[in-house]
């Protein structure tokens, strides 16, 4: 779960301390969107669309959530996979590295000068 | 506990659709960024609904949400860092004004 | 030590003293001249030791000291060079040393050594003199040493080392050897004080006019080499070689013995300065005076003289004894003409020292036309006497002019010349020593009759021309004589008999110890060394000594020369043209007080018959003109390089034709068009390369959507 | 060990290059370290060519030390070196001089690296030309040397460079035009480039190639050889690239030109004319004589004629450079003879010789030069006082030059005039104008650099003449110690000369 905490915690206040960092600057600019955000609402509303009715025409698409047997622990089940070399250790780990890899990456970056 | 899949899917496309309009339409790289979270966790809501309404003994679908994570808060501490450095040295977060490598 | 190694010994001495000062001891003078001296005594030393051993060998002249080395490869087989003492050698081997030895000592009183430093004396200037504090604290002007002294030591040992190499040469290239290193040193010593613009002028001179005798004579080596295949003199000089070369025609009609030996010949005009080659003597005595002026007049000169005597049976080949080869008559008329030619110049100069250059040039006429008429003894008993005179006289001329410096620092008048005759006068009280050796040595040079040596060895040469008949030599050489004398006496009288004219001559001084000795010494020889020549039926005189040069030098040609059989006419012509001389010398130029007074000034006879001028303008100048203009301008930068820019100016309009009407339209048309095109096309699809990330995700996104779209309507 | 003495050519040959290599990577600024790099990886292969001299026997004939690679085997051109005792000369030569110019370049201070550089290929380039046995090979050489010398002549040259570096490259590469066409038509005839071989079949062949009679295929290749020889001599009237390339250079490069480079075109006509071309050689001697001669005589009136130090200098190699052809020519006409052994003797040893004393003589020059700024013999005269070690120096060298007895010079040029004069007498007696006016126009330099009044314009302040220094003393000393060894006992070289000579003819 440390990657949650990690994402949840420390992330986000990232996102925040970089929005109120650049907050200043952004007020006092023109517009937010671009100039062609038109079409990037109709790519959106396309890609929508399209997802939409691809779904749609899925057989599964209104299917029902399984019944969890009482006892179940999924959140265990979940704690023991990623940390089972049996099941997701290996890419558990690599994803930390990366994470770590990265983090101390932005420091280098955010930090230098 | 009546709720469809179809449900999630169709939340987890509009999210989807709404980060891609994010990162085409903004202006801000840090809005961009969010848009691009927004992006990543709509994959995540689907992964996670179609373990709930698939087999439940197949974990991999809760696991490869929890590595979508851990990319994702790598991919947006080192954008953030990265769009700092940009915002010391230029004095703007304005995806279209870094056009140095432009001709 | 054998008399061989001896002998290979003798040339090194001054050698190492050369290269010794001029390497190690350059600053330090007395050091200098101790080596200079020392080696100039051991070789004179070794040179009597030498001379002595060959007295001790009966037929001398058969017997000899010699010894070869291997020199060059040539091909299969070796060119040897070696050391070879015959008779001719040793005796000029014993000129030679005696008068090298006199030089050197003189030359340390000559540059006034023990003298202080000069007031303004710089390298390449002969010393201004020094002033010095006597005793009373008064200002003194005394004479300063010579600048670069161990320069000049270390010159003229080398100047010795190319003697005695020629002289113990058993071959022409040794010889050819030592004569240019001679030539060297004249040139280094003429200009020894290159300061002076008329120094370095002469010395120039005097080495060009005697290379054209030297080139001419390396080709009558060449000549002589490839005809035998040797060099060496005892090998060339037998009975087959030498009927060989006198019977193989050559060119203009002589035969090979004939054209070598006149080839050879004319390196001895340029060396021994015979006309037409004698313009460079004279000027020669713009050495340090009068060692130098010594060098060149009294030995250097020799070595011509006795190279030809080396060459003797090359000139002679073919000759019985009555009527010249053509080659002798070129020789005899040469040297009979050099002899009256320089006696009548000498008689219009001023210059103590140029009166004695020309009066050399006569000499040595005088031995070559000796050597003309097949007189070989009588040439060589010249050439050792005239060397011990006109040693003599040179060094007794610069005590003289040592001695007029000094009364010239004493007034301070330093534009007076101190060279010049008429400003001396009655001498002889103030130098005594100098003037009674230099009565002696000029004399000895008029051939005042029997005492001195010069008497008997020009009484040799009337006496061998006449009594074989050679009447035009007789007689101009008689003339010559006559000549001689009468500007001997002119110069005594003028220099040292009556009252001094200027008040530099009043206080001219007796020059010190150095510079006498070796004048005593010499006029001894000029005196003594006569007697060994007197003819056997001479009257009275004659075979109370016996006639020992004759003898002795003669062994060295194969065939022993008849001593000439004794005639009462050319004794008295020799008695008649001395005596008359001397005596009308004396009374022409006993009360003459000034040059205006001199009835000989004749601008003629002053300006040496113009030779100077007329070489300047028929040679020097064409010849400058010719390498400056003709060959450097018009050859090379004209025609030349004219050709090779008219190539480069070919080669570059065609190049411009061939790039404006090919190039340009065809090839680079096709080029171009490539380029363009490329070009075009880019910038026609250069937005798609907005480089915003958004843009390329708008597009790319737009192209799956479409071809989704496709897709499910397609399928 | 071992490998050094099988491998001895190919190590002399290319040490300087591997050398050039390693002062590549040296850094720039260490100009110092750059400068003493190339003086010792120079001194390298002099040390290997004496140990090559006194290993070298020069009683055997053929060439010694012989070493084959494989090349470029498609045009049967293999890399096939050796020496014998004319070459053998050479690479002394080369490996005696090239130290000495570097030596004598350490006042250089512009692009030093590039300079030194440039000289070690030089070397490598000369050494290739004496060493090869192989017609392809010798020619890439030939064609190698060019290159280094253009540059140092352009990059480093006095004022009119541009002109003389031009003139220098294309006037020889236009010489080589030709040579490079015999060889091929040489090399498609035979199938072979390797120099003995081709000594063998060459002389032997009869009949007619490609139409034509083979006395007249051989007679134009005869010439095309010649020419291109002949520019490098240079002999006149091919030497006007001389004066200007040798003024224009700097002071090495002068030495190295004169000491070397000319000895290149002497070495072909040794190595490569006369053995090919027996028959042609001896038919056009006269002609050979007769530019020999010119380029004697004009040499000198031409030498005697300037008024610039180094050009004066520069012709005096037109001059000297005559005597070499006129003993080659001599010995072309009279092959086998004694006559033609002592000319070709006297020709080799004048290479020698030459090389020493012109090279000292261009360093001279080069000494006042760099004090002056000026070669105008007109601005000269009496320096002597001034510089009276510098004056002594500049005395002997220009007696060497002369042909003084006792001194270098003279043994080779009287062994040419001996060997050539019962064989081209009238052209001999003519040469002796040139032998005439060589006395003139050295004793013309002297006079005007040395003698005369104190000369006040360099005698105070900062224009005064400094006096030679040391290492410049150590440039001149091995070569005037030679020059005075070789005149005095000139067996130590010529003894192999002679009897590769006396092999080869």
């Amino acid at each position: 779960m440390v990657q949650v905490v990690v994402y949840i915690g420390a992330i986000a206040i990232l996102f925040i301390f970089a929005v109120m960092l650049t907050r200043r600057e952004m007020r006092d600019r023109g517009p937010q969107l671009n100039k062609t955000w038109w079409v990037a609402a109709l790519l959106g509303l396309l890609t929508f669309g399209g997802l939409a009715f691809i779904l749609s025409q899925w057989s599964g698409f209104s299917s029902l959530a399984v019944e969890i047997p009482d006892g179940t622990d999924t959140l265990g089940a979940l704690a023991t996979a990623l940390v089972s070399p049996q099941a997701y250790m290996l890419p558990f780990e690599v994803a930390s590295v990366l994470l770590l890899a990265a983090l101390v990456g932005a420091v280098y970056i955010a930090v230098k000068k | 506990m009546s709720i469809p899949l179809s449900w999630f899917l169709v939340l987890a496309a509009a999210l989807f659709s709404i980060g891609l309009f994010g990162v085409l339409a903004r202006k801000n790289a840090v809005a961009i960024l969010l848009g691009i979270e927004l992006m990543l966790n709509a994959v995540n809501i689907n992964l996670v609904a179609f373990w709930r309404y698939g087999n439940i003994a197949e974990i991999s679908g809760q696991v490869f949400a929890v590595i979508v994570f851990a990319v994702a808060a790598a991919e947006v501490a080192v954008g953030l860092a990265l769009i700092i450095s940009v915002y010391r040295r230029r004095n703007t977060v304005v995806a279209n004004d870094l056009d140095l490598m432009k001709w | 030590m054998a008399t061989e190694t001896l002998t290979w010994l003798l040339p090194l001495p001054p050698l190492l003293a050369f290269f010794f000062i001029i390497l190690f001891t350059n600053k330090r003078k007395a050091l200098s001249h101790s080596l200079a001296v020392g080696a100039a005594a051991l070789s004179w030393l070794g040179s009597m030791v030498v001379f002595v051993r060959a007295l001790g060998v009966e037929e001398f002249g058969h017997e000899v000291f010699e010894s070869v080395v291997d020199w060059l490869p040539t091909g299969d087989k070796f060119f040897q060079v070696g050391v070879l003492i015959d008779p001719l050698s040793a005796a000029a081997l014993f000129f030679v040393a005696w008068t090298v030895l006199m030089i050197f000592v003189y030359s340390i009183g000559y540059h006034n050594f023990g003298q202080p430093k000069g007031d303004h004396d710089v390298p390449g200037l002969p010393p201004h003199g020094a002033t010095v504090l006597d005793g009373k604290g008064k200002k003194k002007h005394v004479l300063s040493i010579e600048p670069m002294y161990s320069r000049f030591f270390a010159f003229i040992g080398l100047f010795a080392f190319g003697m005695y190499t020629l002289v113990v040469s058993n071959n022409l290239l040794t010889l050819f050897v030592g004569w240019e290193i001679m030539g060297l040193c004249s040139y280094l010593l003429i200009g020894f004080w290159y300061g002076k613009p008329s120094a370095r002028n002469a010395a120039v001179k005097a080495f060009i006019t005697t290379r054209i005798g030297d080139v001419f004579m390396l080709l009558g080596i060449a000549f002589l080499y490839s005809a035998t295949g040797t060099l060496s003199f005892r090998e060339i000089f037998t009975e087959e070689t030498m009927h060989v070369l006198a019977t193989t025609p050559a060119f203009f009609g002589l035969s090979a013995a004939g054209m070598i030996g006149l080839l050879l010949f004319i390196g001895t005009v340029g060396k021994s300065a015979q006309w037409p080659l004698h313009v460079w003597l004279p000027d020669a005595m713009e050495g340090p005076t009068p060692v130098s002026a010594m060098i060149h007049a009294a030995t250097m000169v020799s070595a011509g003289v006795y190279a030809s005597l080396r060459m003797f049976p090359l000139l002679t080949a073919d000759f019985t004894g009555h009527g010249l080869t053509p080659a002798m008559s070129v020789v005899a008329f040469i040297g009979a003409f050099t002899a009256i030619f320089a006696a009548t110049i000498a008689v219009a100069q001023n210059d103590i020292k140029r009166v004695l250059a020309y009066s050399t040039i006569s000499q040595l006429g005088f031995m070559i036309a000796a050597l003309g008429i097949g007189a070989y003894v009588a040439a060589a008993f010249h050439l050792v006497t005239h060397a011990f005179f006109k040693a003599l006289l040179f060094l007794g001329s610069g005590s003289v002019i040592h001695g007029m410096e000094h009364g010239v620092l004493h007034t301070g008048n330093h534009r007076l010349d101190p060279q010049d005759m008429f400003n001396m006068g009655g001498l002889r009280r103030k130098m005594p020593v100098t003037f009674w050796t230099f009565l002696i040595g000029g004399f000895a040079l008029s051939g005042f009759p029997l005492v001195t040596a010069g008497f008997w060895s020009k009484d040799e040469i009337l006496a061998d021309a006449f009594g074989h008949g050679h009447w035009a030599v007789f007689i101009t050489l008689a003339v010559a004589a006559f000549l001689t004398a009468f500007y001997t006496m002119r110069q005594i009288t003028l220099t040292f008999l009556g009252k001094p004219r200027t008040k530099e001559a009043e206080h001219a001084h007796e020059t010190p110890l150095t510079m006498t000795v070796p004048l005593v010494v010499l006029a001894v020889f000029a005196v003594g060394y006569g007697w060994v020549g007197i003819p056997e039926h001479f009257p009275l005189l004659g075979g109370l000594i016996p006639n020992w040069f004759h003898e002795f030098v003669g062994g060295t040609l194969l065939e022993r020369p008849e001593a000439v059989a004794f005639s009462i006419w050319p004794l008295l012509t020799s008695l008649g043209v001395a005596l008359g001389g001397l005596g009308l010398g004396y009374l022409a130029y006993r009360n003459v007080q000034s040059a205006a007074q001199d009835k000989l000034q004749i601008p003629f006879l002053k300006n040496k018959y113009y030779f100077d001028e007329a070489y300047n303008f028929l040679f020097v100048r064409p010849a400058a003109w010719f390498s400056e203009v003709f060959v450097s301008k018009w050859i090379d930068k004209g025609l030349i390089d004219g050709i090779l820019h008219a190539f480069g100016w070919i080669a570059g309009k065609l190049g411009f034709i061939f790039r404006t009407y090919f190039d340009a339209p065809v090839v680079n048309g096709f080029g171009d068009l490539v380029g363009e095109g490329t070009k075009k096309a880019g910038s026609a699809i250069r937005p798609l390369q907005a480089g915003r990330v958004q843009y390329y995700m708008v597009v790319s996104l737009s192209v799956a959507l479409v071809v989704a779209v496709l897709y499910f309507v397609l399928a | 060990m071992e490998f050094i003495s099988s491998h001895l050519l190919t190590l002399i040959l290319f040490f300087p290059v591997l050398a050039a290599l390693v002062i590549l990577f040296l850094p720039r600024d260490e100009v110092k370290l750059t400068r003493w790099t190339a003086l010792i990886a120079s001194l390298v292969p002099f040390g290997l060519s004496v140990w090559l001299w006194v290993r070298f026997e020069a009683g055997l004939p053929g060439f010694q030390f012989k070493e084959t690679y494989a090349w470029y085997a498609a045009v049967s051109s293999a890399f096939h070196i050796g020496v014998d005792g004319l070459s053998l000369t050479m690479v002394m030569l080369t490996t005696l001089l090239t130290p000495l110019a570097i030596l004598a370049s350490f006042g250089i201070q512009d692009k030093v690296k590039a300079y030194m550089m440039l000289f070690l290929m030089l070397e490598t380039g000369m050494l290739g030309v004496f060493m090869s046995l192989d017609l392809l090979i010798f020619f890439v050489f030939w064609e190698i040397g060019l290159v280094p010398m253009y540059f140092l002549i352009n990059q480093w040259g006095s004022a009119n460079r541009n002109y003389a570096s031009l003139k220098f490259m294309i006037y020889t590469m236009g010489g080589s035009l030709g040579l490079l066409l015999a060889i091929q038509l040489l090399g498609v005839l035979f199938q072979t480039y390797d120099l003995p071989a081709l000594y063998e079949q060459w002389n032997a062949l009869e009949g007619t190639v490609m139409g034509l009679p083979v006395a007249s295929v051989k007679a134009i290749a005869f010439w095309a050889f010649v020419v291109a020889f002949a520019i490098k001599v240079p002999v006149w009237p091919f030497h006007t690239w001389l004066p200007d390339a040798h003024t224009e250079a700097p002071t090495a490069g002068s030495m190295i030109l004169a000491g070397v480079l000319l000895k290149l075109g002497a070495y072909g006509f040794l190595r490569l004319v006369l053995p090919l071309y027996p028959v042609e050689s001896e038919k056009y001697a006269g002609a050979l004589a007769f530019l020999a001669v010119m380029a004697i005589v004009f040499g000198a009136f031409a030498s005697f004629g300037q008024t610039d130090f180094k050009r004066l200098v520069a012709y005096s190699s037109v001059n000297h450079m005559g005597f070499v052809l006129l003993g080659i020519a001599a010995a072309a006409k009279s092959a086998g003879t004694m006559n033609a052994h002592i000319a070709m003797d006297g020709a080799v040893l004048q290479m020698f010789n030459h090389g020493l004393s012109a090279a000292g003589m261009f360093f001279l020059v080069g000494v006042i030069y760099e004090r002056t700024h000026t070669r105008n013999l007109e601005e000269f005269g009496g320096l002597f006082p001034l510089a009276p070690v510098y004056g002594g120096i500049l005395i002997f060298t220009s007696m060497a030059s002369l042909g003084l007895p006792g001194l270098n010079g003279f043994v080779s040029e009287f062994m040419v005039v001996r060997g050539s004069w019962p064989v081209l007498t009238v052209y001999t007696a003519i040469a002796m104008l040139g032998l005439l006016f060589t006395g003139a126009y050295i004793l013309k330099g002297i006079k005007k650099v040395l003698h005369g009044p104190v000369n006040e314009h360099w005698a105070h302040g900062e224009r005064k003449l400094t006096e030679i220094t040391t290492r410049e003393i150590i440039v001149m000393a091995p070569l005037m110690a030679l020059i005075l060894v070789l005149g005095i006992w000139p067996m130590v070289i010529l003894d192999v000369i002679n009897k590769a000579v006396t092999m080869l003819f």
